[in-house]
């Protein structure tokens, strides 16, 4: 990767119990994939607050990632069901607003699935590279009156 | 000002390869609130550790940041090392710059600023952290017992045993479960009853053991350590303390024609009976809906013949509370009811073999009370419709079991097993009988399970046809089994005087409405979940709550009762700690803030939380907020996340420190 | 009617999932099924057997290997199919005409072709019989129909994937 | 209450007495037919035999027509013919098979027409209705009530009554006074299609079922399916004539039963065109 | 029917049954109808109920200036009573203390506003007591397809997802933060809200874009599920910005989800904070 090409910032909010520990697999396993992330560990999806995509956003991020347990896996029973309610109607805000649904993802990664969290932040970090700088919201941040 | 110290790991080569550990420590050195920022080559080593230590001391830290690998892998670790240094654990935090960071990326410029920002991140974090205590729970120790089948019974003994007291509550009116109606148990054909009812009877005799029968939980509070369970004890109309189980009211009551439950509906009992003549307790119950005297208030005569007084017809169900510390849930299973429908269908299971349609087609269990001394037979193998000895007998096997058009796709186990048991009994009662069975396959792994069922076929004489039964047909007095000989690949027709369907084993009915009440989790067939399949086998995702028996999975005899002294053994490891200690890192709720809309009471997995008066100081309730049960609360911080007032908080991740690490990346 | 299968249902599904459909498309028993359904809805495994015969009675016509044996049972329903394809709907003085003479034409049993005839004047005396056929008006579209499902066989199933699991 | 109707062809020929029957007891019952205009076959047991696309696309034109017609309900008193309309009914869920269908029939197409058989019709009508409509109760009727295949199968399709222990039918004549009598063969399948191709097979099932009408004491049977009645009752003399010893078994529609006990004649119920006669 | 409603409500006051009568009454100046806040039985003439009386009174209900007055009587029509449901739903109002008196739309309150135009409930189903009757017509009147409620959300989706971010773009630059949107709206009654809270700092409580984006998404989001469309805040805001477009769109998902829609009734568990098995996931991957 050249330095001056746009590499984006990637936000990613995993849970402790099962993407962490999948994101942990893939180092163990020496999986290599691209250095966009930076990981937030929370203990559950179901801490997740919709306000950190925002604050994601704001601090510059290029794509905001969640990430928790399969449905029926959680490690606090249902955590992860609370917080996939809540996506659902968070992102229909999101779409009204026209935020760019493209620049945020949500994925079910077990601790088992370290060769899916390389994919998972492959794919990202690639289609994030080609949507370019999210100028959409740095507008909205800059923009003052 | 805050006094952060931030020690980068270069475990070996594993990080130093690919991450300029120097840098990092002079990059963290710079950051506003750090007063030492050092690279050591294994920080988890003895002399890694002890660095930490002298630094805390030196430099008066009070907040800890290490770089190295996963916190799964050594938080633990650095928490110890820096308690024992006089620094609050909770003070301290790791940055994943190993397996997130150095072993995944090859670019040693990319990975060294990623790894810069990673640990700004965790001194971000680490600003807000709290000094957290540990929750000591104390423990009550006494252990609840629910179901007093023969796993129940085995984990009550045990316990009681080891000299801990046990509430035992069983559903109906006598302990024993399913395997005092058996006959004889495989594959030592030995007498079912003469070896359950010494321990039944041990149980009634231990000082340790409180025993409920006809009582179910009405409700469980509290947590490991103490619950509080609510038993409702069913009104049984006799007063079992007074009652001498003389038999004058049963002998003497008129209303004689109600199917009894213990015999499966093939023997009649009173209105006033006692299940089975080993029962415990050896005491009547009255059948509310056939005694005549509760129904249309006329008889009475069991009141008249009691000596002792013990009818009491105003008998009402009563709470009982009971404090443990410790619950062992053991409620068995049922038989898969062919006649049940599920919602919506019109479609029952099985309608094809005519059960409840044709007398003498029974279910497994009915054959144990036929083939059963005690039974309603005295043990004669008999036809339901006519009494006569059944001279031709078919044994179907994987009636539900492995059968996903009905819903179940797994194997009940016990049944193959079961039905060599039957064809042996049958052939040893009925010399000049036939007994068929028909099989998917023969599954008795086990010891001496195999050699069993090769008996039934060799010495017995068993018939064992390879295939399913497509129906069952009644003509003329017998019932057409129409089946299929894979092997011999020829369709068969019996003409049989009776048949028995091996039907699949299901969870006790009700067992989750329980599992809620306990918040133990169950799959889709209701069976419960133990928190791992290897592992943990007997634990529950509840914290204190433990499964044995056939409502975790099918399970024969031997099994039961292996995993019944199982669960009594986890009880015992937690009885014998002087005190409990769970994670401090718990959510909790700004009742200044709360706007008591009690959201977060309806989100929380565990039922943690609960409303509060806020009263002024005259005690006028003023509102409602709402209150994080620390015994309950496991930390998920779903609460957080639905909170509009953003009153609950999360110790260890609350809102400060997740937005300190966010906003680091700024 | 399993007893006078040549092979029977649960056979002809394992030689199947074997992939030796081929086998499986030449025996008499797709034809003796007479589709009462009864197999799919006992199968424990959720198989539809019936819609399995289906497929490999197609596959049968397809390569050209159906049963001799049961001639009568697959010219009969190929005729049955021309009809509709003619008239839109059936006419069964038709069928049965066509039919006698191609399963004669196979034959050339005589009592064959005189089976039933005695039938006819009870049928017309109990007016079953229509000598009228009944037609649809646009007879185009049915034409235009059969054409387009015979042209293609898309998703129909090849003789490897017969089996069909839910 | 007006509602769609698909006669079929059988209906529309040698089985036009059970078409007579239908339309006599539903109109005395308040029902209205609306036949379906320019239907065609559904294909029956030749195309899902023959061609699995054709099974689709002949029963979808029709539902596509009837859809055309404004029908929300469509009444195919034949089970063969329900059954291929109920089974393109699902079929037409997926939306490529929508899709492909809907160009292959030359009609827009949709899943929306819910597709009944004569029972169902018949239990839209109230008990009660049924009971005060009851002129002629069924005295010392102790009919077999025969299902046959596909009036309950397959149940994933159909989804009707229990597949293996119907009982619709009795619990409609116990409220005309009969007494159905419980028996083996209310699922049997009778030969169906094969009445001419495979004659063997049909003269050999329907022996057994016709016996085991007689064996379980019953003194008619009732059928609610073309086939099956040309089945027992026009194949009954050659089944005689194989096995003396059988007696004659008067086989009704469903239909023929109401009818007769909501006071209708077997002139108008066509009962007088049925080849087995008794009394 | 005014008539009736006023000796009620004077009724009430004198009986002592309520302290305080929240009703709308007719305002020279503005001619319009305006909120009222009745304690003297003699003031009850001042009552009136027409077509232009759009406040949702149930606002009232949260602030503590008329709690204190003590037991109130508030005038609620079909739709305002949604919010009150909810209140109630989330332990906000103790019903005891409140006495509703629902009043019935006429057909010939040919209002302009959308949210009439699509309503279904022309009378209050939980009111202690409804005065006037609904006309017949109403329901019709009122076109009874729920669908069409979200008529304008649907044409506004038809632009393009830039097109809809530079909307709001120019449209939130002109939020001056007044949390008119807040006081009006009945369901904003949090002790402390979430703006003012400054340990972390959620919401940038600066009036730029970015603080106002962070702001409107919170609002919306913090409605989502419970929003009954009373438009309260679209009509408070006096830079004019349609907050009715974000609301919708959560109603809108809440019942295509999860069927549930805000102030049907109290049994039914809200969306957040409650979950289904079967909840689609078809986006996450």
């Amino acid at each position: 990767m050249s330095g001056d090409a746009f590499e984006p910032k990637i936000v990613a909010y995993v849970c402790n119990w099962c993407t962490y520990l999948g994101a942990d697999l893939a180092g163990t396993n020496r999986l290599e994939y691209p250095a966009n992330v930076r990981i937030v560990r929370l203990p559950c999806t179901g801490r997740m607050d919709f306000n950190l995509i925002i604050k994601a956003f704001e601090i510059g991020a290029d794509a905001v990632l969640v990430s928790g347990c399969h449905p029926g896996d959680c490690h606090y029973t249902a955590g992860n069901y609370h917080a996939r309610r809540r996506w659902i109607l968070f992102q229909e805000l999101l779409t009204t607003l026209g935020i760019d649904l493209h620049r945020i993802h949500f994925t079910w990664i077990s601790a088992a699935e370290g060769r899916k969290w390389q994919e998972v932040i492959q794919e990202i970090t690639e289609s994030t590279r080609e949507l370019g700088p999210y100028m959409g919201y740095r507008h909205i941040c800059e923009v003052q009156k | 000002m805050a006094r952060i110290g931030v020690f980068t790991c270069w475990c070996g080569e594993n990080i130093a390869r690919t991450v300029d550990v120097q840098h990092v420590a002079e990059a963290l050195a710079a950051e506003p609130g750090v007063v030492c920022s050092l690279a050591f080559k294994y920080m988890c080593s003895e002399p890694g550790q002890s660095l930490l230590s002298r630094k805390i001391a030196e430099e008066r830290l009070d907040g800890l940041v290490v770089a190295s690998c996963s916190p799964h892998m050594h938080l633990r670790t650095f928490r110890k090392a820096a308690e024992t240094a006089g620094l609050n654990p909770y003070l301290v935090e790791m940055a994943n710059i190993r397996e997130q960071c150095s072993w995944v990326h090859h670019d040693r410029k990319l990975a060294t600023d990623k790894a810069i920002e990673l640990v700004r991140m965790s001194v971000a974090k680490v600003r807000h952290n709290q000094p957290l205590n540990p929750i000591r729970v104390p423990i009550v120790r006494r252990a609840l017992v629910i179901g007093g089948g023969v796993a129940g019974i085995q984990a009550a003994l045990d316990i009681a045993d080891a000299g801990y007291r046990v509430v035992l509550v069983e559903r109906e009116p006598s302990i024993g479960g399913k395997m005092a109606g058996l006959s004889e148990t495989f594959p030592t054909l030995d007498c079912s009853q003469c070896i359950l009812t010494p321990r039944m009877v041990d149980v009634a005799q231990h000082p340790h053991i409180t025993l409920h029968t006809y009582s179910e939980v009405e409700s469980v509070e509290g947590y490991l350590g103490s619950f509080r369970v609510t038993v409702r004890k069913k009104a049984r109309y006799v007063d079992i303390d007074r009652c001498t189980g003389c038999g004058e009211c049963w002998t003497s009551c008129p209303s004689g024609k109600n199917a009894s439950e213990f015999d499966f509906g093939l023997g009649r009992r009173k209105a006033i009976y006692v299940p089975f003549p080993q029962a415990v307790p050896a005491r009547p119950v009255i059948d509310a809906k056939a005694c005549l005297k509760l129904t249309r208030n006329r008889c009475g005569v069991c009141l008249k013949k009691c000596q002792a007084g013990a009818i009491n017809f105003e008998d009402q169900d009563q709470m009982i509370e009971e404090e443990v510390g410790a619950i062992v849930v053991a409620t068995g299973y049922e038989l898969y009811d062919i006649k049940a429908r599920d919602a919506g269908s019109s479609v029952s299971g099985y309608g094809e073999y005519g059960y409840g349609r044709y007398a003498d087609v029974i279910d497994s269990l009915q054959f144990e009370r036929l083939a059963s001394a005690s039974g309603p037979t005295g043990g004669k193998i008999e036809r339901p419709s006519d009494g006569r000895e059944p001279k031709t007998v078919v044994f179907v096997s994987c009636v539900g079991s492995r059968d996903r058009a009905k819903g179940i796709p797994y194997c009940s186990k016990i049944c193959c097993m079961v039905n060599a048991k039957h064809t042996m009994l049958y052939r040893h009662k009925v010399h000049d009988g036939e007994a068929h069975v028909f099989y998917m396959d023969v599954r008795a792994g086990g010891k001496n399970y195999d050699e069993f069922v090769r008996r039934a076929i060799e010495q017995d004489g068993a018939r064992y046809h390879r295939g399913r039964v497509s129906e069952i047909l009644e003509q003329d007095g017998k019932l057409l089994v129409r089946g299929i000989d894979t092997l011999a690949a020829v369709p068969l027709t019996i003409a049989a005087d009776m048949v028995v369907l091996a039907n699949a084993m299901v969870p006790a009915r009700g067992v989750q409405q329980l599992a809620q009440k306990l918040n133990v989790g169950y799959d889709e067939h209701g069976f419960l979940s133990e928190s791992h399949p290897k592992l943990r086998p007997v634990e529950t995702n509840a914290a204190g709550v433990f499964v044995c028996g056939a409502c975790q999975g099918p399970k024969d005899i031997p099994e039961s009762v292996a995993q019944a002294s199982a669960a009594a053994g986890k009880v015992l490891v937690m009885f014998a700690r002087d005190h409990l200690t769970r994670e401090p890192e718990i959510a909790c709720i700004d009742q200044r803030s709360c706007s008591g809309c009690f959201t977060c009471l309806q989100a929380c997995p565990y039922q943690a939380i609960s409303r509060q008066e806020i009263t002024d100081r005259a005690g006028q309730v003023l509102r409602y907020a709402a209150q994080v049960n620390p015994g309950l609360c496991m930390g998920c911080g779903t609460c957080v996340a639905v909170c509009r007032s953003k009153s609950a908080d999360l110790a260890g991740f609350s809102e400060q420190q997740v937005y300190g690490m966010v906003e680091s990346l700024a | 009617m399993g007893h006078h299968m040549d092979l029977l249902p649960h056979q002809l599904i394992r030689l199947v999932q074997l992939g030796q459909g081929a086998r499986a498309i030449r025996a008499d028993a797709i034809w003796q099924c007479v589709s009462c359904q009864t197999c799919t809805s006992r199968c424990p495994q959720t198989v539809d057997c019936a819609a399995v015969m289906d497929a490999l009675r197609q596959m049968a016509v397809e390569n050209g290997v159906a049963a001799p044996a049961q001639k009568r049972t697959w010219t009969f329903q190929q005729a049955f199919l021309q009809n509709v394809r003619r008239n839109g709907r059936l006419s069964e003085l038709e069928l049965i005409g066509v039919f006698k003479t191609r399963s004669f034409a196979d034959d050339w049993s005589v009592p064959g072709l005189w089976k039933d005839s005695l039938l006819a004047p009870q049928l017309l005396r109990r007016g079953k019989l229509h000598l009228m056929s009944e037609k649809v008006r646009d007879r185009g579209v049915v034409r235009r129909i059969f054409q387009r499902c015979e042209e293609t066989t898309a998703g129909q199933p090849s003789l490897e994937s017969g089996g069909s699991h839910e | 209450m007006k509602i769609g109707y698909y006669p079929g062809c059988a209906l529309h020929g040698s089985s036009n007495d059970y078409e007579q029957s239908v339309r006599a007891c539903l109109q005395q019952l308040g029902i209205q037919l609306d036949e379906l205009d320019e239907w065609i076959c559904c294909g029956a047991t030749a195309a899902h035999m023959l061609n699995a696309r054709l099974a689709t696309a002949l029963p979808a034109r029709n539902l596509a027509l009837a859809r055309q017609q404004g029908h929300e309900q469509l009444l195919a008193p034949c089970p063969m013919c329900s059954m291929q309309l109920l089974k393109a009914n699902a079929e037409l869920h997926d939306r490529r098979v929508r899709c492909e269908m809907s160009e292959i029939v030359e009609l827009p197409l949709d899943a929306s027409v819910q597709v009944l058989n004569l029972i169902e019709v018949l239990q839209q009508v109230s008990c009660e209705e049924i009971r005060h409509k009851i002129a002629v109760p069924l005295e010392g009727w102790q009919p077999a009530c025969y299902y046959g295949c596909l009036l309950t199968r397959p149940p994933s399709i159909v989804r009707f009554d229990d597949p293996e222990h119907p009982q619709s039918m009795e619990t409609l004549l116990r409220i005309c006074g009969a007494e159905p009598v419980s028996w083996n063969s209310a699922t049997r399948c009778c030969g169906a299609g094969m009445t001419v191709a495979n004659e063997e097979t049909v003269l050999e099932l329907s022996h057994q079922i016709l016996a085991d009408a007689h064996a379980h004491g019953a003194n008619c049977i009732v059928v609610a399916c073309p086939m099956c009645h040309v089945n027992l009752d026009m194949k009954q003399g050659a089944i005689q004539r194989r096995d003396e010893s059988l007696p004659a078994m008067p086989v009704y529609y469903l239909t023929d039963l109401v009818g007769r006990a909501i006071g209708l004649d077997d002139r108008q119920l066509g009962i007088d065109r049925h080849f087995v006669t008794v009394g | 029917m005014i008539a009736q409603l006023r000796t009620r409500c004077r009724r009430l006051l004198s009986d002592g049954d309520v302290q305080v009568v929240i009703g709308y009454e007719y305002c020279e100046a503005t001619g319009a109808a305006h909120p009222t806040f009745l304690t003297d039985p003699a003031q009850a003439d001042r009552l009136t109920w027409n077509g232009a009386c759009h406040h949702n009174l149930v606002t009232y209900l949260k602030r503590p200036e008329i709690q204190a007055l003590g037991r109130a009587a508030v005038i609620v029509k079909a739709c305002d009573e949604r919010s009150l449901v909810v209140l109630q739903r989330e332990s906000q109002i103790d019903r005891q203390r409140v006495y509703v008196i629902g009043v019935t739309c006429a057909a010939d309150h040919t209002r302009d506003k959308e949210t009439c135009r699509a309503c279904t409930t022309p009378s209050p189903r939980f009111a202690d007591e409804v005065i006037g009757s609904p006309p017949a017509s109403s329901a019709e009147a009122k076109g009874a397809d729920g669908q069409d409620r979200y008529a304008q959300l649907d044409r506004f989706m038809e632009r393009s997802t830039e097109e809809r971010l530079t909307y709001w773009q120019s449209e939130l630059q002109r939020c001056t933060k007044c949390y008119a949107c807040r006081q009006a709206c009945p369901l904003c009654y949090c002790q402390r809200c979430i703006v003012d809270k400054n340990q972390p700092i959620c919401i940038d409580p600066a009036t730029t874009t970015k603080g106002n984006f962070a702001w409107h998404i919170t609002r919306a989001f913090h409605l989502a599920g419970r929003c009954v469309g009373c438009d309260a805040c679209t009509n408070a805001c006096p830079a004019g910005i349609d907050l009715r477009l974000l609301n919708q769109s959560l109603s809108r998902a809440a019942e295509v989800n999860f069927h549930f829609r805000a102030g049907e009734d109290l049994d039914s568990a809200p969306p957040i904070g409650t979950y289904s098995l079967q909840d689609q996931e078809s986006f996450i991957r």
